[in-house]
């Protein structure tokens, strides 16, 4: 692997001074000061802290941000208020090139994720392509499990390229460097990183013994059948939801929940004027799908459950072929009541085909 | 408790009397105080009359002397010393006025001053008239008496606390206890003249003549009193009344002290009552030993 | 929307310092404006044209008026635009003139200003919704709470004009305070002679139900329709078996009981009749003074009664009345003056109250009329009359002036010497009121033909002298010396203040009282007798000081309120109230907690409790919809998006 | 303690004041009041007189309606040339020097009972003294016996610490010329010992002394400052 | 008009219209000349005003707002102002711990007759906001990060709870079980450090109920959805005064509930232990003794001490005695409560306004908007109707602005003012350790300080001191404008 490169760590504020240079708009985890520690990705500036650690929330707001204008909307008069129109304003074009330093490989895999739904559709999103097109992703190798982390009960896994560009794996002195796509190619021969050499091996024993140290996935492929099966039980999803509060905390740091909600809000100018906004909605809540009649198909958080599990689980694997679920357990340790994802589809994979078919509506 | 003692100047002067009935009833009442040291005059009414600063600067030395020899509480015989004390202690409450007054003094005054009282106030306090009751060896029955408290004891009102301030009735209530019979006396807080016995005195005779014309009028046989100056007005220049109003009186005005000295069982010359220019002799004879003693 | 503007010039008031031009043409841009102009006066009659025609020319569906006042103009301009077939709520005020153009002289600011407050009136507008007021049936009854004069003269008035009549009086006997006097001013005719009729007549209405020894315990509902608990206290004699005879007055052992019919100076028996011409003429027991009551034996007059109405144990007993209006007519009560230590705190018998003095000249008072001291009931030489005793003393929280004491007093002087020639009243005054008909001349007259010696001055102290009498010790303002007075009997002309548990009573009205309990009537010139609840009036004193003639007058005005609202079968409802989104709302109560009419309660809805607002009882003040933390409760007409919306285009311009 | 260092101290702190008779004849007409800005003969208004009052005194003044109680209540309102209440109506329409030149403010017995019954909540005995020392700031005392007395009763505290009555009557008599003041009650006095023969001795006089001493100091510092 | 935006600042007043609106009427026909910066709203009544009108104009860019109604006593709706002035004057004590000058804003009364005193009232006003600087803008402000850990001590000392505890409470179950639907407990979730809710129907759940100091979910927060149904609770001191509250809503019924009381010296900050442990794999054993705390992390044993990973929501608490119960377990302990400042309202005392506003502005821009801080609150009894997510009222935009993050926080601890119990599970679920207790922690150390030391919870037959009101306050100081 010789177009491996060695960064130091003394070096990393350099080398991203460097990306900065080279037009990016650099994003690190960064630990903000609160009740606890909390982290976050957030532009990184010469003199901040470097910080490696698994981030709080996920990255996926420099694709899909928190809120987004998609247009402005105006409406104009002419003398006395006679002649008027109304004018829209774009506001698709306004993507930086971005650097994601430091993602991890459920982060990273999880755009992927996202991408499918969001690129190879029927309609690419044109708001979403742009900033995808721009980011570049630098992702940090796990070098052990986590309890609460089960990416490669997904498919992926301490060290899975997929989504990134550049794979980093931390070998104490600094870390090593390795080119996934072109885009992370030509970043790491736009540098001046020194070949990492023997460090390049060190980094693959890493990622081997990362590897061993997992414990054992369990076998998930019934799963989105056994989920279809109980897609309508629900003393199944009474149960799993008891406790679920309904926020959405497990939706807004997982790194693959994409939905959204649009809305249009105005202006007070003295003039007809406003936004329409495309922001985060978690499908946790019962305003999510309530209709305008007041009618609302997932009134009971047992349904909204069974939604979300079988969404990730079943529903998307349909189309697209994987989970979407990196299995970064975000939303098992933030979860105000604990609820684990894993532990439902266990329990969905556990439950007999007769008791699974018992339909309740 | 440390209880401070300021005797007031009149009490090494004109009202002897008075230090020696309060300094003899506190000792049979069991209450000590501490005189304090090296006090000073308060300034009386010529220092505030003159400036407000310069009778704080007065009250506050001696405030700040009780304070500093660790006092719970300073006692003063006198309302007119406690009500200059008091009304020291609200204004140094202002921090302007409060630098002003320590720009006149040696050293500046204490942050926190002892709260003050009157003698008076503080016997009803400590002791209530049950127990003063138990105490008396010697009956007032036979005595008919009215208070008077004077304009200072009760006033102003806000700064003095001391009972209604249209009718204090705490030597009533005392000397009651002890047998003696306290007429309803309407002028008890009415002003007797002040201090302008000497400049002016026609002010001092009518206004004391009015008080013993009244307590004469009601039947009484002499006026308690708890002020020196009131004292001094009704007894010392009742003559100058007796001429202003045209009549005679021969009231006695003893001290509350005095008289519950009497009851108390304590000799006529530890109260001072020689000392009494209308001479309370003719009364003496009425007072007998209790008849019925305690658990009789 | 299609908003049309109109900028007032209003004449120079409002062009002299805004560009009112400019305004239009800035209003033009606004959202949803089609149409702005600046007319000159736009209440005027062409104005008004002008803007039905405008709203008819550009198909308007909101009006924006930018002149003085909503105050002011905005009924008028509501049925300007309902005229033109708008509804009257599509109409939103900008208040330019007392709000601008008379309060600064920057015209460059005020145009600014006056712009801005045009687009907070456009916001607010666009949020409104057309209104509709309900109409509903009210209940031709009155409640009257009090049986003075006033609550008398109300009652007999309603029920000529054939309403039917509930009167509730605390009292064992109507006729309240006029009913204690002597004789009244100016004229010195006799009380009892004047107001017994009436009482009479109150008893014999066919219409009117008399509650006496009775009070008001709840009441709920609204205009058209109270409901209200009346708690008869028990009296120990079945009035309707009590003749009235006077038996058991007569064998009564117990007769230290309080004279409160004689304020105090006398005692009478424990079970009594207030005084010979009592309506109802009716026998009460003084708990607190029966031996029976007390626990002791005695039984006496029940063994005495030749009806045997005595029944001791009787307990309180509640009706409920249904009503669709109410006037309080809850009079007044003397301030106690024993609170002034100057004047002895009541120690000295020789110090009474005017009202005491009433008793002692009233030939059914326990004197027979005779002027004679309480002390030793020799006839009284050198009277004292003392004004302004708890009034117009802001010591003792009563800054206000009790208004009749100045006439009573002179009343009271003249009737003395009348009472004892050889007598001589001086009065100590510091104004004398006498503004009515021939009040003036009355007091005049005091000083004149009976010689009354008027002092200008308040007295500060009085005193029993030791030799049976009093000094007073006042002063002389206009001569500038102190004066001294050695009576024989002082008469305190004492203050008034409002009636004992007034402001319970105000509470249960719903209606606002004053700091002195007096309560508050809707505007203090033009709606003297309405409250700010619907449906409750007032009438005497308990509105504040008045005399004889003017709690009549005021009784009658009630009466005149009460047939005013009932002469139509239904009242139609105020449109701008609360409503219930039951969406949203969780029915956690904190709504039905604080309405100050308690307009909303709890209904179920498909097994969930929500929270219901009865239209007719809300007043429409919006403290639920500030108080629901869920916005589930809006205020029409002051939604929450209506305010966000001011506020938003204030702070985001 | 000797005399002439007393004399001293008493010259010092309390300089004589010219003759007081000479400010009382300027007034011995009755005028008018003018209340506006005139040229006519009469007592001009000095306008910001009520205000400096009020201020000085923290009393309502305005609020004062001329009910009269608090002379009716005075004790000394039988020797009053100008009783209480007008003085307080004086002072709201700023008629300072007929306020200055009224003796009642120097016959004021300080017992309060104006305060006391005041249904107003004046402080009416505040106000009083609060004229006093305006008026003895613009050296019009006119009732100077009054103040002679004050000023021999002080100088005895600054000298000894604590009051010394024989020594106060001494040297009021000295100043006041009123060589029999009360020596009909002497007799009586002496013999029953009401009067202490000489003067307390304690060590805080000198710490009293000091107080006057920098009181003095500060009143000729303020006097400057003018 | 560029050149009056300079001059005048922008001053909202919100004005009733039966008295103040009415004053400022009269002093416009009296001409009393006044500045022009203010812009009146004209409201039915102050008990109108929600205090949140005030703080949305505040924190969008108005320099001052000045509320008046008719004086009290003469509310044209009687009591209207009684409620107002409770209110504004909590708002007027709050606005502080957020960083805005509580100059900046004022009540008053001024009745229609008041010409005068409303042209003093509001040239004094305006005069006071032209002394301020101009209104920061919050988004445009530096954030300010200051680490807050733990230093107070606790009011009580952390005890582990006794041995026999667990036991006794599963046999009182076990006695009640059969004659309740369910019974909201706890039970260990993914590992030993993680407990979660657990709702047992059936006598074999019993082995899996769990109860340590790290059983932090407040289930009375589930109760309202069991209306209805006979349920039984667990509950230590701070969660029985949210039941009370609860009933005083009537939205629980207490005849439904069978309250099992256990005392509580504390609960673990497992975020904190988690932020110690650091990554781990697996984690076989916690014991939690007096004075240590010893956790077994992928073969190693970590010890700690339990005192120092108390939740700082916890220190302040004076007393776990439970003030309704049906069932007590275990020795309480009654205390006075003389409120111990939390750690994170402690870290606010110590800031000036603009670092305050600075230090909101840092911690709520990282804020996801996820509302696990509401939904796990007990008192949020709104659920699914709550006005941050409604378009009618439209109270907040969508957009994610740090404004809108901020104006929720202030809207919930408004709504909670007077019912909190201080629970703090608003602050330990938030998933970025936003310090939110501190809004809620000051608001009810202000109401004690306002109402006579009142307590939410404290009482069931008290009436909360927003929905009621004193003629005479004793502790609202009104301003004179003098």
């Amino acid at each position: 692997m010789s177009n491996d490169r060695f960064l130091a760590k003394d070096a990393l504020g350099d080398f991203l001074c460097h990306c900065q240079g080279l037009g990016y708009t650099v994003y690190s985890p960064q630990k903000q000061e609160g009740v606890r520690e909390s982290v976050v990705f957030a532009p990184w500036q010469k003199g901040c802290e470097i910080q490696l650690a698994k981030a709080t929330v996920s990255p996926k707001h420099l694709l899909l941000p928190q809120s987004e204008v998609l247009f402005r909307f105006r409406h104009e008069k002419g003398e006395e208020g006679k002649s008027s129109a109304v004018h829209l304003e774009d506001t698709s074009q306004q993507a930086q090139p971005t650097l994601l330093f430091a993602a991890r490989p459920c982060d990273a895999r999880g755009f992927t994720m996202v991408d499918r739904p969001y690129l190879q559709g029927l309609y690419a999103d044109p708001y979403y392509a742009k900033r995808r097109e721009g980011l570049c992703v630098l992702t940090l190798c796990c070098n052990s499990g986590c309890e609460s982390c089960f990416c490669h009960w997904t498919g992926g896994g301490p060290s899975s390229p997929e989504g990134s560009d550049i794979l980093m794996t931390d070998i104490a002195e600094g870390l090593v460097l390795q080119a996934i796509t072109e885009k992370g190619r030509k970043l790491l021969a736009q540098s001046d990183l020194p070949e990492a050499g023997a460090a390049s091996d060190q980094a693959t024993e890493l990622r081997r013994k990362a590897w061993q140290s997992l414990d054992k996935a369990p076998d998930l492929t019934e799963a989105p059948h056994k989920l279809k099966e109980l897609a309508d039980n629900l003393d199944f999803w009474t149960e799993q939801s008891r406790a679920c509060l309904s926020c959405g905390a497990c939706t807004y740091v997982c790194p693959t929940c994409y939905c959204f909600s649009i809305s249009d809000e105005r202006r007070f100018s003295g003039m007809e004027e406003g936004v329409r906004l495309r922001s985060w909605d978690t499908c946790m809540a019962r305003h999510f799908t309530e209709e305008a009649s007041g009618h609302n198909p997932r009134a009971l958080k047992a349904q909204r459950l069974q939604n979300r599990i079988s969404h990730k689980y079943a529903g998307y694997p349909e189309n697209w072929g994987s989970f979407s679920c990196s299995g970064c357990g975000r939303c098992v340790t933030h979860c105000p009541v604990g609820i684990d994802i894993r532990h439902i589809v266990l329990a969905a994979i556990a439950l007999p085909d007769t008791q699974a078919k018992e339909a309740r509506s | 408790m440390h209880l401070a003692y300021f005797p007031g100047c009149s009490a090494k002067g004109s009202s002897l009397d008075y230090e020696l009935s309060t300094q003899a009833v506190l000792n049979a009442l069991g209450i000590t105080v501490w005189e304090i040291d090296d006090w000073n005059c308060c300034g009386s009414t010529p220092a505030h009359a003159v400036s407000t600063e310069l009778s704080s600067a007065l009250c506050a030395r001696n405030l700040d002397l009780a304070a500093k020899a660790g006092a719970d509480q300073l006692l003063t015989p006198c309302p007119s010393c406690l009500s200059n004390f008091r009304a020291t202690a609200k204004r140094l409450e202002d921090p302007d006025f409060r630098e002003k007054v320590n720009a006149l003094l040696d050293t500046p005054c204490a942050e926190t001053l002892p709260p003050t009282s009157s003698v008076l106030q503080a016997i009803g306090e400590l002791v209530d008239c049950e127990t003063l009751a138990k105490k008396a060896t010697i009956s007032l029955k036979g005595l008919k008496l009215v208070a008077y408290y004077g304009c200072l004891m009760s006033r102003p009102p806000e700064l003095m606390h001391f009972e209604d301030p249209e009718n204090p009735m705490l030597i009533e209530r005392m000397l009651e206890a002890l047998g003696a019979e306290m007429l309803d006396f309407p002028l008890k807080t009415a002003c007797c003249g002040a201090a302008f016995g000497i400049p002016k005195r026609p002010l001092t005779a009518q206004n004391s003549g009015r008080i013993l014309e009244l307590a004469a009028n009601l039947g009484a046989d002499a006026i308690v009193t708890c002020c020196p100056l009131c004292q001094m007005n009704l007894d010392l220049r009742q003559a100058q009344a007796e001429k202003a109003m045209g009549r005679h009186f021969g009231l006695p005005v003893p001290y509350f002290t005095q008289i519950l000295g009497l009851a108390l069982g304590i000799a006529p010359q530890d109260l001072g009552l020689a000392k009494l220019v209308v001479p309370m002799d003719a009364l003496l004879p009425k007072l007998a030993p209790k008849t019925s003693a305690p658990n009789a | 929307m299609r908003i049309g503007v109109f900028i007032c010039h209003c004449g120079s008031n409002i062009a002299g310092t805004v560009d009112c031009a400019r305004v239009a043409s800035l209003a033009a841009g606004y959202p949803d404006v089609v149409y702005a102009t600046y007319p000159m006066y736009t209440c005027a009659e062409p104005g008004q044209a002008a803007i039905e025609q405008a709203i008819h020319e550009h198909r308007l569906d909101g009006v924006v008026v930018a002149s003085c006042s909503p105050r002011m103009h905005e009924p008028t301009f509501r049925k300007t635009v309902e005229r033109a077939g708008l509804n009257p709520y599509m109409f939103e005020m900008a208040n330019i003139r007392e709000h601008v153009s008379w309060i600064g002289r920057d015209i460059e600011a005020n145009t600014h200003k006056a712009a801005e407050l045009v687009l907070l009136a456009v916001e607010k507008l666009r949020r409104n919704r057309p209104l509709y007021s309900r109409e509903f049936p009210v209940t031709r009854r009155v409640l009257i709470i009090g049986g003075g004069v006033a609550g008398i003269q109300a009652a007999l008035d309603c029920a000529e004009g054939g309403i039917p009549v509930v009167l509730v009086e605390r009292e064992a006997t109507i006729g309240g305070k006029m009913a204690k006097l002597d004789k009244t001013f100016p004229t010195v005719d006799c009380s009892a002679c004047i107001l017994g009729p009436k009482m009479v007549d109150v008893a014999q209405h066919p219409l009117i139900t008399l509650y006496a020894h009775a009070e008001v315990e709840e009441i709920s509902g609204y205009v058209g329709n109270f409901s209200v608990k009346i708690r008869k206290r028990a009296t120990y004699v079945d009035w309707s078996k009590c003749t009235g005879c006077g038996t058991c007055m007569e064998k009564c052992p117990s007769k230290k009981a309080t004279d409160r019919f004689n304020e105090g100076i006398a005692t009478t028996t424990a079970i009594t009749i207030a005084f010979p011409q009592a309506i109802p003429k009716k026998a009460v027991i003084a708990k607190d003074f029966c031996r029976q009551l007390s626990g002791k034996k005695c039984g006496v007059c029940a063994k005495v009664c030749p009806t045997g109405a005595i029944d001791y144990d009787m307990q309180d007993t509640f009706v409920t009345e249904n009503v669709g209006s109410i006037v309080a007519a809850t009079g007044y009560d003397l301030m106690d003056w024993t609170v002034y230590g100057q004047y002895g705190h009541g120690r000295y018998p020789d110090v009474i109250s005017s009202l005491a003095y009433e008793r002692l000249m009233n030939a059914s008072g326990p004197t027979e009329g005779h002027i004679l001291r309480p002390s030793d009931g020799r006839e009284p030489k050198s009277i004292v009359f003392v004004q302004c005793v708890g009034s117009r003393d802001p010591s003792l929280n009563r800054p206000y002036c009790s208004g009749f004491c100045c006439m009573y007093t002179a009343k009271q002087a003249i009737l003395t010497k009348d009472h004892i020639p050889d007598s001589q009243s001086y009065v100590f005054y510091m104004d004398i009121r006498a503004p009515g008909k021939m009040y003036d001349e009355f007091t005049r007259r005091a000083q004149e033909e009976y010689g009354t010696q008027y002092i200008r001055g308040r007295v500060s102290q009085i005193f029993p002298n030791g030799k049976g009498q009093l000094t007073v010790m006042g002063m002389d303002t206009l001569l500038g010396k102190p004066v001294e007075i050695t009576a024989d009997l002082v008469v305190l002309a004492v203050g008034i203040e409002a009636s004992r548990g007034a402001r319970e009573l105000a509470e249960k009205l719903r209606i606002s009282y004053d700091a002195y309990g007096f309560f508050m009537e809707s505007h203090v010139k033009l709606k003297p007798v309405e409250t700010n609840t619907a449906g409750v009036f007032l009438a005497g004193v308990c509105q504040g000081a008045k005399d004889i003639p003017a709690s009549v007058a005021q009784g009658s005005a009630a009466a005149a309120k009460v047939l005013t609202l009932f002469a139509r079968d239904c009242l139609a409802s105020n449109p701008q109230i609360a409503h219930v989104d039951n969406k949203r709302c969780v029915g956690c109560g904190k709504c039905v907690r604080c309405c100050p009419f308690g307009a909303i309660s709890t209904c179920t809805v498909r097994g969930e409790e929500k929270a219901e607002v009865i239209e007719t009882m809300c007043q429409g003040c919006g403290l639920c919809t500030a108080t629901c933390p869920q916005g589930a409760i809006q205020l029409a007409h002051a939604t929450d998006d209506q305010i966000l919306a001011e506020v938003d285009a204030l702070c985001q311009i | 303690m000797p005399c002439r260092q007393l004399i001293h101290h008493m010259e010092a702190a309390f300089p004589p004041r010219p003759s007081q008779r000479a400010i009382h004849a300027e007034y011995s007409m009755n005028e008018t009041i003018r209340l506006s800005k005139s040229s006519s003969p009469g007592v001009a208004a000095s306008p910001s007189f009520s205000q400096e009052v009020a201020s000085t005194s923290k009393q309502p003044i305005h609020t004062c309606y001329q009910c009269g109680n608090c002379s009716a209540g005075c004790p000394a309102a039988f020797a009053y040339d100008l009783q209480v209440n007008q003085i307080m109506r004086a002072v709201q329409l700023n008629q300072k020097d007929l306020v200055y030149r009224a003796k009642s403010l120097w016959l004021c017995l300080g017992c309060a009972t104006c305060s006391l019954r005041c249904p107003n909540n004046i402080d009416v005995a505040c106000v009083m003294e609060t004229l006093r020392h305006m008026a003895r700031a613009e050296k019009k005392a006119t009732v100077p016996v009054v103040e002679k007395f004050w000023l021999s009763f002080l100088n005895m505290i600054r000298t000894f610490g604590r009051s010394y009555e024989i020594g106060t009557m001494v040297l009021f008599m000295l100043r006041s010329l009123r060589l029999t003041t009360d020596v009909d009650l002497a007799p009586q006095a002496l013999v029953k010992r009401k009067l202490g023969l000489l003067p307390h001795t304690h060590q805080g006089r000198e710490a009293v002394g000091r107080i006057f001493t920098r009181f003095h100091e500060l009143q000729c510092k303020a006097r400057e400052g003018r | 008009m560029p050149d009056i935006a300079k001059t005048e600042r922008r001053i909202v007043g919100f004005l009733c219209n039966w008295c103040s609106y009415g004053g400022a009427d009269t002093a416009g026909v009296a001409r009393a000349n006044q500045p022009t910066d203010l812009r009146i709203i004209r409201v039915p009544c102050s008990g109108r005003v929600n205090p949140l009108f005030v703080v949305r104009a505040l924190l969008h860019g108005a320099d001052g707002v000045l509320v008046s109604g008719c004086h009290p006593r003469d509310c044209h709706y009687s009591t209207g102002n009684f409620y107002a002035r409770r209110r504004l004057e909590l708002l007027k004590h709050f606005l502080p711990i957020l960083g805005i000058d509580p100059a900046r804003f004022a009540y008053t009364w001024v009745s229609a007759s008041e010409g005068q005193r409303w042209q003093h009232v509001v040239t004094r006003f305006t005069e006071e906001i032209h002394a301020l600087e101009p209104a920061p803008h919050f988004e445009e402000l530096e954030p300010l990060y200051l680490s807050q850990r733990q230093s107070t001590e606790p009011k009580r000392p952390f005890m582990p709870q006794p041995p026999d505890l667990l036991a006794k409470l599963k046999e009182e179950i076990r006695t009640h079980l059969p004659e309740l639907d369910c019974v909201l407990g706890w039970q260990k979730g993914r590992d030993a450090l993680h407990a979660v809710p657990f709702f047992l129907r059936q006598e074999e759940d019993l082995e899996r109920l769990s109860l340590d100091a790290t059983c932090h979910n407040s289930l009375v927060r589930y109760l309202p959805e069991y209306k209805g149904k006979k349920v039984g609770i667990i509950v230590r001191g701070c969660e029985s005064r949210a039941l009370v509250e609860l009933l005083q809503e009537g939205l629980i019924a207490r005849e439904d509930l069978h309250i099992f009381a256990i005392p509580c010296h504390g609960l673990l900050d497992v975020a904190r232990l988690e932020e110690e442990l650091g990554r781990y794999q697996h984690l076989e054993n916690l014991v939690i003794e007096q004075d240590s705390l010893r956790i077994t992390v992928d073969g190693k044993e970590r010890s700690f001490s339990p005192q120092a990973f108390l939740r700082s929501t916890c220190l302040g608490c004076a007393s776990d005695e439970p003030v309704l119960a049906d069932t007590c377990l275990g020795s309480f302990t009654a205390g006075e409560s003389t409120p111990v400042t939390a750690p994170e309202l402690a870290l606010l005392d110590g800031l000036n306004l603009t670092e305050r506003l600075r230090f909101w502005r840092g911690v709520m821009d990282r804020c996801i908007r996820c509302y696990s801080c509401r939904n796990s609150c007990p008192m949020c009894v709104c659920h699914d109707h709550c006005i941050a997510e409604s378009r009618q009222p439209h109270w907040q935009s969508a957009e994610h602005s740090v404004t809108e993050k901020f104006f929720f926080q202030i809207i919930h601890a408004l709504h909670l003012a007077g019912r909190c119990t201080g629970c703090g599970e608003c602050q330990t679920n938030c998933p970025v350790g936003i310090p939110i207790f501190a809004l809620r922690a000051h608001l009810n150390r202000v109401i004690a300080e306002l109402f006579s030391g009142y307590q939410a919870g404290r009482d069931a037959q008290a009436v909360p001191p927003l929905l009621s009101y004193m003629v005479d306050e004793a502790n609202i100081q009104e301003r004179e404008w003098q």
